[in-house]
């Protein structure tokens, strides 16, 4: 059932990349390539953000939601509530992340802009714990599957930043100038990850 | 010394002298004289190709190579740009792509890949020098997750044999187990299984030799390259004999070789500093000996050349190091 | 029943938690900005172009909210626009009067002495390399850095000359800064009188490297209802913007190497190859 | 001093082409009728004017004074009298003022002091104030006046003179000939300015590629204390930084003066200048120019006046026999095209030189294909490639990240470069953009 952590750990980075294998997470990898600083910064905040929610979401899953209560008489079982707790605890650690940055580094909560609470709606952050969930890896293995998948965003990212910035001093056409370019450039790097399908 | 008034004196027309900036003279070097040393370097190779797969070779060449100056040439009229054939980086792509092909590859593969090249590979991101990965290997990999079957349909070497031209799909000697695995001898002169450019490794070494004289890749990345295939693989096979072949093996099989002097060195994909070319070369060799030995394809050398081309911006950022003269200036200027 | 009282409880408790820990840290990091410079960024017509000395739209309205600058200074907002900030925001702002770009040289290619240049199409680069190798030392090079520059498309290179359409230019003032040789000017729109010559070299030397240069010959003085109108500079005419000529001066001063030309006219290139 | 000298990093190596004018000695160039007497001969502010139209002047005599110490007074290379105060086209291509002198015929000295017999013994300041009187600029092409260089704050202690006598320019052959004709008085300048700069020693660095001229240098170098090295062939080792690399391997900091290590850096005509100057008394107002160039009748090396019209040299090298299709004053590598020939000869015209229409650099700035070749030749380590597609982009700030202002304009990489790209000139306009926004950053 529990594969070990070596696998976890590169099928997570390397085989089925959260956002160049899985497709998770396409607004905000392509919003904040624009420049390889606002890069590193956004995926600091996803992996605090996806480490942290992967370890609540599956504590709250083990202790709470897959039991089963004997309340006044009658069986009860939550795991209905799965999605609706999960969105509102990586919401609340997106609001968290905002206001530390918003303190402690502003160029920074400038530079994200629109993308710093995106992240609630980052199906990557979700997808992490939900994939958890499905896999039913145990507390310690969901954890380092977000905190891995989140590693494979970001490589995946800052990658992609600095194509980005190449190209930004590239004779591009002009109609494909800016994102146009970007998902094209994208689309290859999602083909040549898939070089690394099979690897686990 | 009294100065002879001669008649003629000619002086120069100053409204025909030219105004630029310095410097006013410059070396003999041009894109076009590059990329035909590069065609040059690849004649052993494409002469050994269409000896062992005969005249279907030579098509699979001739059709790559002129479809893709003819998907330039479109393109540039279509953008309005004057035609840019002449500096040979179209006939190059062409040329390698077909290496990539086998020689049983049907015609309609061909122009696919040389729209695929010069196309998606190269003037989407505004021609010659912008693209960021290999055009030929774009169109290689496009093609082989595209048309799998297509791709792995081997034709068997028929040795000085031109009309041979059925499609008997034996096994490339990197997927071949067990029986079928070729011996170094037939690996080395090229009489085995498997694409245009890969099987030949005499043919191969030339190339690269002639390529490494003549200065036009920086050696680093072979080398490196090389390398480290044969390190991961000599190391992985003490360990257990059974997961890989020898290292030597590792060499002459496959891409690897095409791969190493050819693909990885392509100018514009690759690093310009010299350690860059190093990482890279470590970089490319470390993913194809992951692919090759764990992975799900029997070849990684066009992934990882195409992962370490998207790499490359990266290694560039962070191996320019300090101009001359830089030390002192933390101490004085800041 | 149950089944959903406990889960609303339990929903509601979690909220709670959570609720409480943010409203901490809220507290703990706050950080506060005026909410009355989005609505006035909204307002402004967000070209970006600079043109109020802002790094942009968004700056120039925190200029605004902040009293640091009036909305008329956008010089690409219609009246209407300017106004309603004003009064949403409750200050009063007068209106300026509409200024229109123009490139002050004749010197077109046909008309002038040039070395074959050969280096960046650019005009402040080529300035760089021997004053752009233009016989005229204060001619435009025509190498279009300025119609690149211009936001709005106002500029036009016509055989080595750059020409300013009246009509389409904002008066945003990008250009005059990009011209290395500072031959942009911005002026009054409803002037249409100018001397299209920058160079105030002696008129013999003018004339031996451009046909179409001011020798001044004062014709335009004479002509002119009073000579306030042009203002002379050394060897060189200028027209006097605070007290403009009319239009009809062209005419009546049959100006010898037809410098002194008419916008509308030079846009719509009347004076190409025109000269005596 | 390090007896081995070091090789920098990167540069080029164009076939010299010095053979044209290396054999022919050093010709004086005849009296003109007229001279043209640029005002504004150095780098620094230009001199105040003290003639006006009409006065009759002395050769050497003080034509303009220094209007402040960063500047040098200008003396007239002739007798006669002044007849304009005009403009005349300056080798940058843009005109500047100029003094037009027409000659007497008597070409009679009334140079404004004596010759200072007794130097080996004089006051170093009174040697220094001789040099900045009789106007001595570096004379390898910049142009900098040497009392500037010879007077260091006192934080900084200068322990090496070097001579660049590397002449490392194709074509100039004008440093070679001084060198073999007049080595004499090179070595009396090196000790004169080891004498200012309070030192005991000084070295002449000269390219292996002369050796004759080696020979003739180390012949009297022993008498004064003075001591001669080869350089390796390897173009630009005459540029400052490089020439101190390779002799005491100190590395001039980005933006920093030789004196920040400890050196100064004089041109051996500038030597001479001094030599003349101290010994002699006179004034510098001449210099050795290689006027050559396939397309030339007779390339040589000749000594002009300051004010030669380039039409009047063109004359005497026995003018063309085929339309050039460039004229530059300085070297191939780093000269100014010019597209006139009244430009007139000053104190840093190191050489007049037609270049043929098949050996010209057209820039046809095709894509650059990011082969590296700039990047390995460039003497100062820094990336041409990335830093001209940066300006393609008007992207300064990345130009200004990539250390662009350490580019030193010596055409390495635009020689290379197969894609003919204007590397040069994109550099000179990244830094003028640079150093225009820290102006408007400084005075906002």
């Amino acid at each position: 059932m529990a594969d070990n952590i070596l696998t976890i750990t590169i099928g997570a980075i390397l085989v089925n990349n959260f956002v160049l294998a899985k497709f998770l997470g396409i607004c905000p990898f392509l919003g904040v390539s624009k420049k390889i600083k606002t890069a590193l910064g956004m995926s600091g905040a996803v992996v605090f953000v996806m480490t942290l929610s992967s370890l609540v979401t599956s504590l709250i899953y083990k202790y709470v939601l897959s039991k089963t209560f004997t309340v006044a008489g009658t069986e009860i079982n939550l795991t209905f509530l799965k999605i609706l707790v999960f969105i509102v605890v990586i919401a609340s650690l997106v609001q968290l992340v905002e206001i530390i940055l918003q303190k402690f580094s502003p160029p920074l909560y400038q530079a994200l802009g629109i993308f710093l609470p995106l992240i609630t709606t980052n199906c990557a952050v979700l997808g992490a714990a939900e994939l958890s969930v499905q896999a039913g890896y145990g507390v310690l293995e969901s954890t380092i599957f977000g905190f891995c998948s989140a590693l494979g965003f970001a490589l995946a990212l800052i990658l992609f930043s600095s194509l980005r910035e190449k190209l930004d001093l590239a004779q591009v056409p002009a109609p494909l100038k800016g994102t146009a370019i970007g998902l094209i450039t994208a689309g290859i790097l999602a083909m040549v990850f898939m070089g690394f399908s099979g690897l686990v | 010394m009294s100065e002879v008034e001669t008649p003629t004196i000619k002086l120069p027309d100053p409204t025909l002298l030219i105004v630029s900036n310095s410097p006013h003279i410059r070396g003999g070097e041009t894109i076009s004289k590059i990329m035909v040393h590069v065609l040059v370097a690849l004649a052993p190779a494409v002469a050994a190709a269409i000896y062992f797969f005969g005249l279907a070779a030579l098509e699979v060449m001739l059709l790559c190579t002129f479809g893709c100056i003819a998907v330039e040439e479109i393109w540039n009229k279509c953008a309005g740009r004057k035609p840019t054939w002449k500096d040979g980086s179209a006939a190059l792509t062409g040329l390698l792509l077909a290496m990539n092909l086998s020689a049983g590859a049907p015609w309609w593969i061909c122009l696919l890949g040389a729209l695929l090249a010069i196309g998606l590979g190269k003037q989407i991101f505004g021609g010659l020098g912008f693209n960021p990965f290999n055009p030929a290997l774009v169109a290689r990999v496009a093609l082989l997750i595209g048309f799998p079957s297509f791709m792995t349909s081997w034709v068997a070497p028929q040795a000085g044999k031109f009309m041979a031209c059925d499609a008997l799909t034996g096994a490339t000697p990197l997927g071949a187990q067990g029986a079928a695995v070729a011996s170094l001898h037939d690996l080395f002169i090229g009489n085995v299984g498997g694409c245009l450019g890969e099987t030949s490794a005499i043919a191969l070494i030339i190339g690269g030799v002639y390529l490494l004289i003549k200065k036009l890749i920086k050696w680093q990345v072979p080398a490196a390259f090389i390398g480290t295939v044969v390190l991961i693989s000599a190391v992985v096979h003490l360990v257990n004999p059974e997961m890989t072949q020898p290292p030597l093996y590792h060499i002459l099989a496959g891409g690897l070789l095409i791969g190493a002097f050819f693909m990885a060195t392509d100018m514009v994909t690759s690093p310009m500093t010299a350690n860059g070319a190093l990482i890279f070369g470590f970089g490319c060799g470390l993913i194809t000996s992951v692919i090759r030995i764990w992975g799900g394809y029997p070849e990684g050398v066009s992934f990882s050349i195409l992962f370490m081309n998207a790499l490359t911006p990266l290694i560039d950022r962070s191996t320019i190091g300090k101009p001359f003269g830089y030390i002192r200036v933390k101490k004085e200027s800041e | 029943m149950t089944i959903i009282l406990t889960s609303l409880i339990f929903a509601a408790l979690l909220g709670a938690i959570l609720a409480l820990i943010i409203g901490v840290a809220a507290k703990a990091f706050a950080v506060e900005s005026d909410p009355r410079i989005e609505t006035v960024t909204d307002m402004l017509p967000g070209a970006n172009c600079g043109g109020c000395g802002y790094a942009g739209c968004a700056d120039f309205a925190k200029a605004i909210v902040e009293g640091a600058a009036s909305p008329s200074d956008c010089p690409v907002a219609p009246a209407g626009d300017s106004a309603r900030i004003a009064e949403y925001l409750g200050i009063t702002s007068e209106q300026k009067e509409k200024m229109v770009a123009v490139v002050r040289c004749s010197g077109s290619i046909s008309v002038t002495v040039r070395s074959p240049y050969n280096g960046i199409n650019d005009c402040r680069s080529a300035v760089l390399v021997a004053g752009g190798a233009k016989g005229c030392d204060y001619g435009c090079l025509g190498l279009a850095s300025c119609a690149r520059a211009c936001p709005f498309d106002a500029i036009e290179i016509r055989d080595g000359l750059a020409v300013v359409h009246p009509e389409l230019c904002v008066g945003c003032g990008k250009c005059v800064d990009i011209c290395p040789k500072n031959l942009i000017v911005l002026v009054p729109a409803s002037v249409d009188v100018h001397v299209y010559c920058n160079s105030p070299e002696k008129g013999s030397v003018k004339r031996k490297v451009c046909k179409t240069a001011c020798i001044a010959c004062r014709k335009c003085i004479k002509a002119a209802d009073n000579a306030e109108q042009m203002t002379v500079k050394g060897f060189l005419i200028e027209t006097n913007y605070d007290n403009p000529p009319l239009s009809d001066l062209v005419e009546k001063t049959g100006c010898p190497t037809t410098a002194l030309r008419l916008a509308s006219k030079h846009a719509a290139g009347e004076y190409d190859g025109v000269s005596k | 001093m390090s007896n081995k000298p070091r090789k920098f990093k990167g540069g080029v190596h164009p076939n010299d082409s010095k053979a044209l004018s290396a054999s022919s000695p050093v010709q004086d160039a005849p009296l003109l009728e007229k001279y043209t007497v640029i005002l504004h001969q150095n780098i620094g502010a230009p001199p105040e004017l003290l003639v006006k139209k009409g006065d009759a002047v002395k050769k050497g005599a003080l034509l303009a004074k220094a209007s402040g110490f960063v500047s040098v007074p200008l003396h007239a290379p002739t007798s006669g009298t002044v007849t304009a105060i005009d403009k005349c086209p300056g080798p940058t291509g843009i005109s500047v003022p100029s003094v037009e002198i027409t000659a007497d015929g008597e070409d009679e000295w009334g140079s404004p002091f004596e010759p200072m017999a007794d130097w080996q013994n004089a006051e170093p300041a009174d040697l220094k104030q001789r040099v900045w009187d009789a106007g001595v600029v570096g004379m390898g092409g910049a142009g900098f006046p040497s009392h500037v260089k010879l007077s260091p704050p006192p934080e900084k202690p200068i322990d090496t003179l070097i001579l660049n006598g590397a002449e490392c320019e194709p074509y100039l052959t004008a440093d070679h000939r001084l060198m073999l004709e007049q080595a004499e008085e090179v070595v009396l300048g090196a000790a004169i300015l080891a004498r200012i700069l309070g030192l005991k020693t000084a070295v002449i660095g000269v390219e292996n590629n002369k050796l004759d001229a080696i020979e003739a240098l180390k012949k009297v170098a022993a008498n004064h204390n003075v001591t001669v090295q080869g350089l390796s062939v390897n173009y630009p080792q005459g540029a400052e930084k490089q020439l101190i690399y390779a002799l005491t391997g100190r590395e001039v900091p980005i933006g920093g003066l030789p004196m920040a290590v400890g050196c100064v850096v004089q041109n051996v005509a500038s030597a001479v200048a001094v030599a003349d100057a101290v010994v002699m008394g006179r004034p510098s107002i001449e210099r050795i120019t290689t006027v050559t160039g396939e397309p030339l009748v007779n390339p040589g090396n000749w000594r002009f006046r300051i004010g030669t019209p380039i039409s009047k040299a063109l004359e005497l090298a026995g003018g063309v026999k085929v339309q050039p299709a460039k004229l530059l004053l300085g070297g191939p590598m780093m000269g100014f095209a010019q597209s006139s020939l009244d430009v007139t000869v000053m104190k840093n015209t190191s050489g007049i030189l037609l270049i043929p229409a098949e050996q010209v650099s057209q820039y046809t700035s095709e894509p650059c294909i990011r082969c590296g070749k700039c990047v390995t030749c460039c003497p100062m380590d820094i990336l041409p490639a990335t830093i001209s597609q940066a300006v393609e982009n008007e992207r300064f700030d990345l130009a200004a990240q990539l250390n662009v202002l350490a580019c030193i304009e010596c055409g390495s990489c635009s020689y290379v470069c197969p894609s003919h790209r204007p590397l040069n000139q994109h550099f000179k306009r990244a830094k003028a953009e640079i150093m225009a926004a820290r102006r408007k950053q400084q005075n906002k």
